[in-house]
């Protein structure tokens, strides 16, 4: 994977709260195309080495290159218009909105008309269709008009992923999406991400606890342990390394 | 407070610094007489306005409510103080230390019993309705405010109404060639007295233990096995009651009590919170000290900008120290 | 010992946060005397099973009993009355309070029993040397410690625990297993949730494993320890066998 | 469905139709009065009250853009309402009684409330929310006491009377002739232009809360976190929704000093229209603009006609202990704040917002 220059790249990244370091010297490059599965043990620091990527926390020390600028000192919401698209572990949508009206937020944050204060959102028609073909895509378009909190959860984690296509971000990234899914809904978001893999130019980064879903999707397995990158690789050797195994399972030399 | 202590930092000296640097800073600008009173004065209103602010503080701090509705408290600690003082006009105008002094004690004794009783029914009738809903919160206790307003000028009139000083303490002694006011001393020694009390409650006592524990995390008290609604209204009363007691001070200090007395103090009591930081009682006293001295201090170099030099003073804080001067809790 | 009964039981548990239904029937028995293991993944309802157990989230539906008595419907504090102890996933240690103060909270009005905190403070004698320091200034070890040492500066009857082993170097990790085995010696009766395996092993006397907000096996844990497939079925999580 | 284009009302109205029967009723039964108020109602008092039900109304829905839009509690509404009268007062008792000066007048107005507006925003980047609303309270009454200390500038105190551009003038007359037995003298001309501002306010307004710029507002107040992460940079959008809501106060101040002929701390910055602002807000409904509209016609004609039937009520009560104090025409405010602590419990979508739950 060496051809090309990184899309995005931490280097020695770190977060301290208190004397603990949550993220601990993460130097880690991701190239554009690839599917890298992050996993770890609860506590790691997999989500917290999201939210530094996504610019939802500030790093303590190192930096988060996105196609080599350092955009360590931008904000979230700066970096979410330069391409990286986050969707979060905890559902976290706009509840007494409709379902459409979440995407479509997300569409005109794309489409970055915000500021304008002067046309009616409604004559933007073209907004809410590309909202409802995304909705589509996640098959939630019959829902569109309800409210966003009324949905059942596993409609609420597709309605997430549905707002995270809608800013067709350059870099996905995706916090155990099938979290407290039902078991026949876990594969309408596995063949999403499945499809955004198969377009091509697309990065993912996958916050994962399902080996299953690791083995099936990663190009690339990264393991966080307290907080340090503990292991790197194809996920058959990254799984069959002992380091992962006393890691991920509290095993011992014992076993 | 014990636990603050040990965890300060050097950078909380300079908030402690604040104090004595402008008390200082300002000594050249005038005699040392005029210096004196003033601080003394500066003092004395700090002291009432902590009276008033104090129960807001825990209020803040450990309930989460925020509540617009402390002035009216206020309001009436200070009305009472116009009837019970009204009734006992005998002995507050005799020429007896005692008398006096039983007079303001009976005005103080019935502005905290009267303000923590409406405490408890605002307590239970209105708050509990709207814990953990901020802007509701906030909503309701304007409402409160507006309600509790009108039935007092219900019940004592639209008038500003005169409020003598009991006989003893209308006048003032020399200092070193400054001239301080026999009351601004009463209600310094009143506001040491209730700094001290509360601090040993807090300190030195279990109460004090789950007070300071809830400010931090509520949850973890009640799994501990504490019924913390109790504790609510019990800080609730007491922050109430305390208003009541500062309403009294405050009028007699003022000797006219107007129907916006509490909402004028309101504004000077969230200056003080946010200077001091939300849930310390330490730093709502420092806060409200200083308040005091900047008050005396610009009102007598420039009068027409006596409080709005606190409300400055507000802002380079803020701009200083988002949380305030002696933040608690972990953010 | 008065092995076998449940001290604890739930029966078809459900809870809803808001509008999300988390919890869809858990059926949960807790054996008196003994430590029994909660498993399962991130997002299985582990947390929230206890928080519905101590109160802290309403059951929408089912039974939770404590020693034969319902509680699904008392409050937190009275729930913790019965003499239950919680230890959460933050470990609710109050930062600003000293060691010493947030062991107190956990007594009684009368205060410490002085021979029941010295077997404390022997469990974890990093404690002692911080007796009078604020709870914020511990590391990251000497927290979990304080939130186990103060679940147990009383005696208690039940001691429920929530993944004590997160974010903890290997060292302090086996400290709190020496610490458990420990209890385990006593009349306490343990519900410990944990991800780490190797924790769960060497403590658990009875295991019982959640998905997707269900009890999806229970039984002892030497029966799941000496079964890969099993583990690989129920837990996922087993990475060896995937080659 | 989202294709289609929008006819004219839809575009006048931005999309967002009232909603229901009973309501589209009431608001074209308000539009209407408004709109024919001087020859309905005419009378001094009756012209009054219809052009002050207007500008609370501009005041009242500039308001609802900051607390039911955006989902931020501000106590400094009425130090920009405030703004934009002295600015129009000062520049009228200053300079001349012409259109320049109005203009000048409303211009400094708004562009100081704006300016302020701004200031308190950056300054709510660095405070926790809890903050802002006690902040906001001390910054206005900070207002209030510059606005009573500088009396060269003000009039302190006493505020100032002052001289409108003659077409405004009570004396002056339209036609020469009345109409409909009514004469258009310089108060309807007043009223008119009252009128017309406050419509083309609120329908900009309307514009405004259902524009794309409207929908970020009601992400922030549903849930800032995720708006910052889907880009928007919120505190910008906070600050504008302040300066925009702040720019109609003060264009609403300035109709007022137009109205009255004179302006006062009273009339325009004490805590007690900030108090009327959020009960017309509340009542009617946050986060709706028609329910503050219907909540300031509430509150206007409570005040003018509530008070002389709780003054016969009150005549009534002589002889029972305290019932006649309560029901003084003074203590209107009384009932109204029990009438707003009993929405904010069973009805927190006011007015409006029962009217839509019923029908929807």
């Amino acid at each position: 994977m060496a051809e090309a220059a990184p899309i995005l790249e931490t280097r020695d990244l770190t977060i301290r709260f208190g004397g603990h370091a949550a993220v601990d010297g993460v130097s880690c490059a991701f190239a554009r195309g690839t599917l890298t599965a992050i996993v770890g043990p609860n506590g790691a620091g997999k989500t917290t080495y999201f939210n530094l990527i996504s610019g939802q926390l500030r790093a303590s020390a190192g930096a988060v290159l996105l196609k080599g600028e350092a955009i360590t000192g931008l904000g979230a919401p700066a970096r979410a218009r330069r391409g990286l698209g986050r969707a979060f572990q905890l559902t976290n949508l706009f509840p007494n909105l409709s379902v459409l009206e979440n995407v479509r937020l997300a569409v005109q944050a794309r489409a970055g008309i915000g500021l304008d204060f002067l046309t009616m959102a409604a004559r933007r028609g073209d907004l809410a269709e590309r909202a409802v073909a995304h909705l589509a895509r996640v098959k939630l378009a019959d829902r569109a008009e309800a409210p966003a909190a009324a949905l059942p959860h596993g409609d609420q984690r597709k309605l997430e992923v549905a707002i995270l296509l809608a800013l067709e971000p350059e870099i996905f990234m995706f916090d155990e999406p099938t979290a407290g899914m039902s078991v026949d809904e876990v594969p309408v978001i596995l063949d999403l991400i499945e499809a955004i893999k198969a377009e091509g130019d697309k990065t993912i980064l996958l916050v994962e606890h399902k080996m299953d879903v690791v083995r099936r999707l990663a190009d690339r397995v990264i393991v966080l342990h307290n907080g340090a990158l503990v292991a790197d690789g194809a996920p058959a050797e990254v799984v069959a390394s002992p380091i992962v195994q006393e890691a991920y399972l509290g095993l011992r030399a014992a076993s | 407070m014990s636990a603050e202590l040990l965890r300060r930092n050097a950078s909380d000296w300079g908030a402690y610094a604040l104090l004595p640097l402008i008390a200082l800073a300002t000594l050249p600008a005038m005699s040392f007489s005029t210096w004196l009173t003033l601080t003394v004065a500066g003092f004395a209103m700090g002291m009432m306005l902590f009276l008033m602010a104090a129960g807001l503080t825990l209020i803040f701090g450990l309930m989460q409510v925020f509540t617009f509705a402390h002035g009216a408290f206020i309001t009436l600690g200070a009305y009472l103080a116009v009837s019970v003082l009204g009734a006992l006009a005998g002995w507050s105008n005799a020429d007896s230390w005692a008398l006096n002094l039983a007079a303001l004690a009976a005005a103080l004794l019935a502005a905290l019993m009267a303000s923590g009783a409406a405490g408890y029914v605002f307590e239970r009738v209105i708050i509990r309705r709207v814990y953990g809903a901020p802007l509701r919160q906030i909503l309701i206790t304007v409402g409160g405010l507006i309600i509790a307003e009108q039935l007092v000028v219900a019940v004592w009139g639209a008038n500003p109404l005169p409020l003598p000083k009991p006989a003893a303490f209308r006048g003032s002694f020399i200092l070193a060639g400054a001239a301080i006011e026999t009351y601004r001393l009463i209600a310094v020694a009143l506001g040491l007295v209730v700094y001290a009390a509360l601090h040993l409650l807090l300190n030195r006592t279990r109460v004090g233990l789950l007070v300071r524990a809830g400010v931090e995390n509520l949850e973890m008290v009640e799994a501990l096995g504490y019924r913390i609604r109790r504790l609510f209204i019990g800080v609730f009363v007491t922050g109430t009651a305390l208003a009541g007691l500062g309403g009294v001070m405050w009028a007699l200090y003022q000797e006219l009590v107007t129907r916006s007395i509490g909402s004028e103090m309101t504004i000077l009591i969230f200056i003080i919170l946010i200077i001091g930081g939300l849930g310390s009682i330490g730093g709502c006293f420092t806060a409200a000290i200083l308040v005091g001295l900047v008050t005396n201090y610009v009102g007598f170099l420039a009068p027409k900008l006596a409080l709005g030099s606190t409300i400055v003073l507000m802002m380079a804080v803020l701009l200083w120290r988002p949380r305030g001067l002696f933040p608690v809790g972990a953010e | 010992m008065s092995d076998g009964a449940a001290l604890l039981e739930l029966a078809g548990v459900h809870t809803h946060i808001g509008r999300y239904h988390i919890l869809h029937g858990v059926d949960l028995a807790v054996r008196r005397g003994r430590l029994t293991m909660l498993l399962g993944r991130n997002g299985a309802g582990k947390t929230t099973t206890l928080r519905t157990i101590m109160g802290l989230w309403r059951p929408s539906a089912g039974e939770i009993s404590f020693d034969g008595a319902a509680i699904g419907a008392l409050a937190t504090p009275d729930i913790a009355r019965l003499g239950i102890a919680y230890v959460p996933e933050s470990m609710g240690i109050f930062a600003q309070l000293t060691v010493r103060e947030n062991l107190l909270l956990a007594t009684g009005p009368q205060g410490f029993d002085e021979a029941r905190l010295e077997e404390v403070l022997a469990l974890f004698p990093a404690l002692r040397q911080k007796w009078h320091s604020a709870a914020g200034s511990l590391s990251g070890g000497q927290k979990q410690m304080l939130a186990i040492s103060r679940a147990i500066i009383e005696p208690r009857r039940l001691l429920i625990v929530d993944e004590p082993t997160k974010g903890l170097a290997p060292a302090v990790i086996q400290q709190l297993i020496d610490a458990f085995l420990r209890l385990k010696s006593t009349e306490t009766t343990i519900l410990l949730v944990e991800q780490n395996f190797h924790m769960a092993r060497s403590v658990g006397d009875d295991v019982a494993v959640m998905d997707d907000g269900r009890i999806v096996h229970a039984g002892a844990m030497a029966d799941l320890a000496a079964d890969e497939a099993l583990q690989q079925h129920l837990l996922g999580l087993s990475l060896a066998s995937h080659q | 469905m989202s294709g289609a284009a929008p006819g004219p009302l839809d575009r006048l109205l931005s999309g967002d139709r009232p909603g229901t029967r009973l309501l589209n009723l009431l608001l074209l039964l308000l539009l209407a009065s408004l709109l024919l108020a001087p020859f309905l109602f005419p009378g001094t008092r009756s012209l009054a009250v219809a052009a002050r039900i207007c500008i609370f109304i501009v005041l009242a829905a500039s308001y609802d853009v900051m607390l039911g839009y955006t989902g931020i509690a501000s106590f400094a509404h009425t130090m920009f309402f405030g703004m934009g009268a002295y600015g129009v007062a000062i520049a009228l008792a200053k300079l001349s009684a012409g259109w320049g000066a109005v203009l000048l007048g409303a211009a400094a107005g708004v562009a100081l409330a704006v300016a302020v507006a701004v200031l308190i925003g950056l300054l709510s980047l660095r405070v926790r929310a809890v903050f802002f609303s006690m902040i906001t309270l001390a910054v206005a009454s900070f207002a209030l006491i510059l606005a009573t200390q500088l009396r060269d500038l003000t009039g302190g105190e006493d505020g100032l009377t002052f001289s409108v551009p003659d077409v405004l003038q009570p004396s002056f007359r339209l036609l020469a002739e009345p109409v409909l037995g009514v004469r258009l003298d310089g108060r309807i001309v007043t009223y008119y232009l009252i009128f017309a501002a406050a419509l083309a306010l609120f329908l900009l307004m309307l514009r405004i809360v259902n524009s794309p710029f409207g929908r970020v507002l009601q992400a922030i107040r549903e849930n800032e976190f995720r708006a910052e992460a889907l880009g928007y940079r919120t505190v910008v959008y906070r600050t504008l929704a302040g300066a925009l809501a702040a720019a109609m106060a003060a264009l609403a101040g300035a109709l007022m000093a137009l109205l009255l002929r004179y302006n006062g701390p009273d009339v325009t910055l004490s805590f007690s229209v900030m108090v009327d602002i959020l009960l017309m807000v509340v009542i009617g409904g946050m986060g709706t603009l028609y329910g503050p509209a219907l909540g300031a016609v509430v509150l206007v004609m409570a005040e003018y006609y509530l008070q002389p039937a709780m003054a016969a009520l009150s005549g009534s009560l002589a002889g029972w202990p305290l019932l006649p104090a309560l029901f003084d025409p003074d203590r209107w405010l009384l009932w109204l704040g029990l009438l707003f602590v009993l929405v904010v419990y069973f009805f927190p979508a006011g007015i409006v917002g029962k009217l839509r739950e019923r029908a929807g």
